[in-house]
């Protein structure tokens, strides 16, 4: 066991420090607007092979090979300087992944670079109101007519809906295949008429996802990832690329660390809520799940880097930041006291990361979206499920078989 | 032994949650919960031509001289309904002027309030968790009037009320009208849009003492608000139980209603076993307040806190149980789960009341 | 509401007392055994009704009309005065009210006065070890051959088996017949070759239960309560006479009052416990749920004396005083801190009731037979079926229709 | 980077864990766990031939100069089989010895610890909870050897132990030959019958301090000892969930194996997704002590205390998930269990290290 980086990285991370001293923030701050420069960083930080690093050169990436450490190294050096990384979103993070491994030439050329530089951004189209984590029941249809593709339908929980250029969707294009086999994973461009995006609003007052209603909308036959009624599959690789890990633990982190913050902002009978046995018990002892799920993550990374499976762990990350989550949701709550009467914050955990002042309706907010996290993720219930089945080798329950 | 509502009771409790479901149903909660004041003077005064603001009041200033079981019968009820109207304040205010008022003072001011041409609400919270009398500090002044000076939080409907019953140091309660110089009424959103807050602030404010106002007589409206709370909690749990449990049984999954899966099964059966028997519990609470002086303050005390809990938990279940549409605006859950957050915090935490109670069980 | 007792009851409440004064305890206590004596006391308190109320006097009972608050007031004013009430037991609680329903008139003459005067004891012979809660699937097998049923099996948890007389016991004695309807409700004679009694010791080390071989044993054809078949019925009428409510409520009070008790005795950081900041709370928390628990009896009781139904509330009892009984059980290690590593003292409860010196002992015993009270009631997995099902409607589940 | 365990650590629980399974099978373990003394040199002695008895002793000595890490894994390993066997207590006391003794001390007893030949044990706990060398009042002779007088309780395997190594004032630690006068070992009868208990009264008995013993190298110990309790703790409720699943897909009611039913499903997913976790951080919590001298107290203490509460809890629902036989003495559950309620106590309560956990957070 060895926590170290080792020599090797060390002289790596002097030469992302070397890089970033050099370029960020760049110099002559007037030159060109704020956007400019972030953009041209971030091409300059992919030549040097710091961003993009596992997208080909020739759809404007870094080509390095995979090495969760260097990574690890970058993101440490790029947080310090606060300089900017790939542009997050679900197209970098989901889109691109699936389109090079899955996606044809064109498709690559046409949006790959497009993504990860910013200029094309994209929305998830998975769930609908019929169907929560049971895309087997997808309803949303598609018909070819003369070249195009025809759909129609609805689709639910889609974040970034209103900004995004274009969605990749997942469309029953086979009536007759059963379930699974009769859904195709189609692109859409979401400016144009028949799409109708509604916004969301969740109990916290904040839309972070919306609906979309297709009447009509039309899309190329080729804008198709993988064969007619592949769609299932390509989802699921496009899955596979949600990382866990050392990045997912980074969240429960940071919340733990607000809600110590909070306990010694706060008072309970007039002195420092950390200051009471029960709440420092409570900080502390909720402490022990944070590390447990934060050292797992060095334990996957390990294992990934390994090239080894990080076995039945790496099932549990969802639930168990959830679960973590809810109990922060409850301590918080305690502390807040009388305060817990307060309205939710829109922001919530964002605001909570950006330091908002309405600590309040922050805390009230991440009260509720604990919640919400639980519900987006897939509910705990089905998780638990695929723990048990696939982890510890349970027999499918029989309610789930009789859907089979 | 009889342990058990009234005919009357249990008529009471049928006729206000008809009334509400007529003249509020949800499309018209929805309403006054997006609403900026989130008041509707007419649902209320409706609710007081029923005789609902002056239940607990003697007959000759126009109430009903019931008892504390049959105002929480009634908070049940509303809680079940989620109904936005300020019953609880109004019962306490009015239930502190009837007990700590002279005969002058209870003859003056009840008989506008029995009857619901005036709107009176409570002012008790200050800042830092404090709700129980002998923390208050705002200082009486010597005489029968006088002026008070300070600032009292999450007062529950401060913008409507009429008259505000403010607690003073010492246990001592005060009427402020709410046009008296110098009274200041600040919004305070709050989550709960059913029941909306203010901040009041008095300064140099003019008031009327309540002659026999102390520590016991503001306990006793205490009390009263412990247990009105744990009933409206009950109503509102209760009825989160069954919304859950109807969910399950109308919505599909994997071709099955989802209420064929054991897991969610057993979360609801979980869900009811927690709140069901608490039912007994606020009863006993209200029935012991009039009847049981021995047992009275503890037993409310214990019920407001067990019954603020198990509402909280059951929210959070509640809203799980809807999945996604119970994360929305649009869920009906929702107004639930903020109503229970104030629940909770009314009149004091359930860890300060469970203090309360180690402390006059002699532990 | 009302919760005194009324005028009517309280004369009849003097009258007991009355009844007490003048025969308990009884003089001369030199003349006869103590069992004698306490015998002699049953029957004059059966004569003047005050024992054995729901028993027709020809089987030596009292004949009184149900009245279940002057048995309030019976219980109350013998408790106090420490007088013997019906001797307790199996065949007293569950096997003479079956009998009363449905036994031959034979039967009731030749077991209901013996066993309520504590002359015949029983035992219980459902479960098994293939079964738990499922007793469709019993396999102890009963035969008829010339005038006799000959079984053959084994049971399992049977409690007092040793010291019975009796055993009423549910037995396969249809094969061909489908599950339930298999099965009858017959009598055996404890007292003879081909039984045999081995005690299952208890992770407390107590063995309160005992599993029964049967090898071969008899029984006369006419010892069978119901007809052939019924057996499944007749037990579901013995099981109705299980009281719930204010009975069952009396032993989650005790047992948290012992629970104080012990906090005001052990110490925790050199204070006594009970002034710990967070068992104070603790023990306030549990006792919102006891206090429930207790007034929920009232309730039922009331809607008994009514004659209306108590609602899903009667559902609840059972996983209600289980789930006290855990709460109640880790709340205790906490207040025992150290000397939570002691051995468990077999006698549990019953040694709690009866002040035991081992205290540590006796609370180890109740941390660990709170789990015992859950398996023994049926799993609370079972418990909340019912409760789901029968309480609110929902659908039986699909595992369990894969058996119907 | 590397957070794994080496193919050495990982073949020393193996070979570990096989030796066990061979020597120690489920009927020998129950013979032990039902034997009066509960203990088998022989098993012992086997385990000491491995290297067991002196894993992180120098070399000089006769150890294996390993880190504590590596006696984690091992204290993983049987835990998981529940093992009958003094390592912790050996662990501890040759550990005390180690860092607190001078060299001529050390090279004098250690030895014949490290070969096994001795058997030792701490004897730290005193009535009232005391755990902690801050806490231990045992008065320290003034000079290298002298007398010490008073009471230790839960002293692991005091009947068999040949030396036990006293905690005293001010993290005073003291080595006392089991044979010198006026050693009085009593019996404790606990539940975890796979690690037997005494009470050891000194009364002015002969011993000889650890001329380095303080505060510091006491907390060490208790560090060490508080991880090795964590890695017990894991190896036997991942045991448990193991156990638990396997019952599940054997056991049949109402026609199917009981492992369909989604409920228990569902309470065994959450019994792994309890524990399954916590094996990364009492990994971290080991490697901290050898190589992060910053983190390493208090990760300790927070170790501890969450896979002991993890232990217990699990305990509970496997016996539960178990039925009927996970009840009865015959069952194998109630072993772990029982063995989950000793690491739950030994070397202080959750409790107990969670307060020090927010003290040395500076909360």
């Amino acid at each position: 066991m060895d926590l170290s980086y080792g020599e090797e990285l060390e002289s790596f991370r002097k030469e992302v420090q070397g890089f970033l001293a050099e370029n960020w923030p760049p110099e002559g701050s007037g030159s060109g607007s704020k956007d400019d420069q972030i953009r041209a960083f971030r091409r300059k930080a992919t030549e040097a092979g710091y961003l993009n690093r596992h997208i080909p050169k020739r759809y404007g990436g870094a080509e390095q090979p995979p090495d969760s450490m260097r990574g690890a190294v970058i993101s440490e050096e790029f947080t310090k300087a606060r300089a900017p990384m790939e542009p997050r979103g679900i197209g970098t993070m989901m889109l691109v992944p699936t389109l090079l491994e899955r996606g044809e030439e064109w498709m690559k050329e046409k949006w790959v670079q497009a993504t990860i530089e910013g200029d094309v951004t994209w929305c998830q189209g998975y769930s609908e109101p019929g169907s929560g984590s049971d895309l087997a029941s997808l309803m949303t249809k598609g018909e070819l007519q003369d070249g195009e593709w025809v759909i129609n339908g609805q689709k639910i929980w889609t974040s970034g809906a209103i900004e995004a250029d274009y969605m990749f969707c997942l469309v029953r294009t086979e009536p007759d295949a059963p379930k699974h086999a009769g859904i195709s994973y189609i692109l859409i461009d979401m400016k144009q008429p028949g799409i109708d995006v509604r916004p969301l609003k969740q109990m916290t007052g904040s839309s972070e996802f919306n609906e979309v209603f297709f009447n009509d909308v039309k899309t190329p036959e080729d804008w198709i990832v993988g064969k007619r009624g592949e769609g299932w599959l390509v989802s699921r690789t496009t899955l596979k690329h949600e990382r866990n890990g050392i990045g997912a633990a980074g969240q429960v982190v940071s919340l733990f660390n607000g809600l110590v913050k909070l306990a010694k902002e706060k008072k309970i009978d007039g002195k420092p809520a950390i200051e009471d046995p029960e709440i420092r018990r409570g900080l502390a002892e909720l402490e022990g799940y944070v590390k447990a799920h934060q050292y797992s993550g060095f334990l996957q990374m390990t294992k990934d880097l390994k090239g080894e499976s990080p076995g039945v762990i790496q099932l549990m990350n969802k639930v168990n930041s959830t679960n973590m989550g809810h109990m922060v949701a409850r301590l918080a709550m305690e502390i807040l006291g009388d305060d817990g009467v307060a309205a939710p914050s829109g922001r919530g955990l964002v605001g909570l990361a950006a330091g908002d002042s309405d600590v309040d309706g922050l805390w009230v907010s991440q009260y509720m979206s604990s919640l919400g996290v639980a519900i987006a993720g897939g509910t705990a219930n089905i998780q638990k499920n695929v723990i048990a089945e696939r982890g510890f080798g349970l027999p499918r329950d029989a309610a789930a078989q009789k859907s089979k | 032994m009889d342990f058990d509502l009234s005919e009357e009771q249990q008529l009471l409790q049928e006729t206000v949650g008809q009334f509400i479901e007529n003249e509020c149903p949800m499309a018209r909660l929805r309403e006054l919960f997006d609403d900026e004041t989130g008041y509707d003077p007419v649902l209320w005064k409706g609710l007081a031509e029923m005789g609902l603001a002056g239940i607990h009041l003697p007959a000759d200033f126009g109430g009903s001289e019931l008892e504390v079981l049959d105002l929480a019968v009634v908070a049940e009820t509303l809680g079940a309904s989620a109904a936005p109207v300020p019953f609880l304040g109004h019962a306490l205010a009015t239930e502190a002027i009837n007990r700590a008022g002279n005969d002058e003072q209870r003859a003056r001011m009840l008989p506008s309030l029995a009857s619901g041409e005036h709107l009176a609400t409570v002012a008790f919270a200050e800042d830092g968790g404090v709700w129980l009398p002998e923390q208050w500090t705002l200082a009486s002044p010597d005489g029968a009037t006088g002026t008070v000076s300070g600032t009292k939080e999450i007062v529950e409907f401060g913008e409507q009320a009429d008259y505000f019953v403010v607690g003073l140091a010492g246990g001592k309660m005060a009427v402020v009208d709410r046009n008296a110089a110098s009274v200041e009424i600040q919004r305070y959103e709050g989550a709960d849009r059913t029941r909306r807050l203010a901040i009041v602030t008095f300064e140099n404010a003019e008031c009327e003492v309540l002659e026999h106002s102390d520590l016991e007589t503001a306990g006793r409206v205490r009390d009263v608000g412990l247990v009105l709370i744990a009933a409206d909690a009950f109503g509102g749990a209760r009825k989160l139980v069954d919304m859950s449990m109807e969910y399950a049984k109308s919505r599909e999954q994997f071709g099955v209603t989802i209420g064929h899966f054991q897991a969610l099964k057993h979360q609801l059966a979980d869900m009811a076993i927690d709140i069901e028997p608490a039912r007994a519990l606020y009863w006993f609470a209200a029935h012991a307040l009039d009847h049981l002086p021995d047992e009275a303050v503890r037993t409310a005390a214990i019920a407001k806190s067990h019954l603020c809990d198990r509402y909280s938990r059951i929210a959070r279940d509640a809203t799980e149980a809807h999945g996604g549409i119970g994360y929305t605006w649009e869920g009906d859950t929702q107004i639930w789960f903020k109503r229970a957050m104030q629940d909770r915090v009314f009149l004091g935490t359930p860890r300060l009341h469970r203090d309360r109670a180690a402390d006059l069980a002699g532990w």
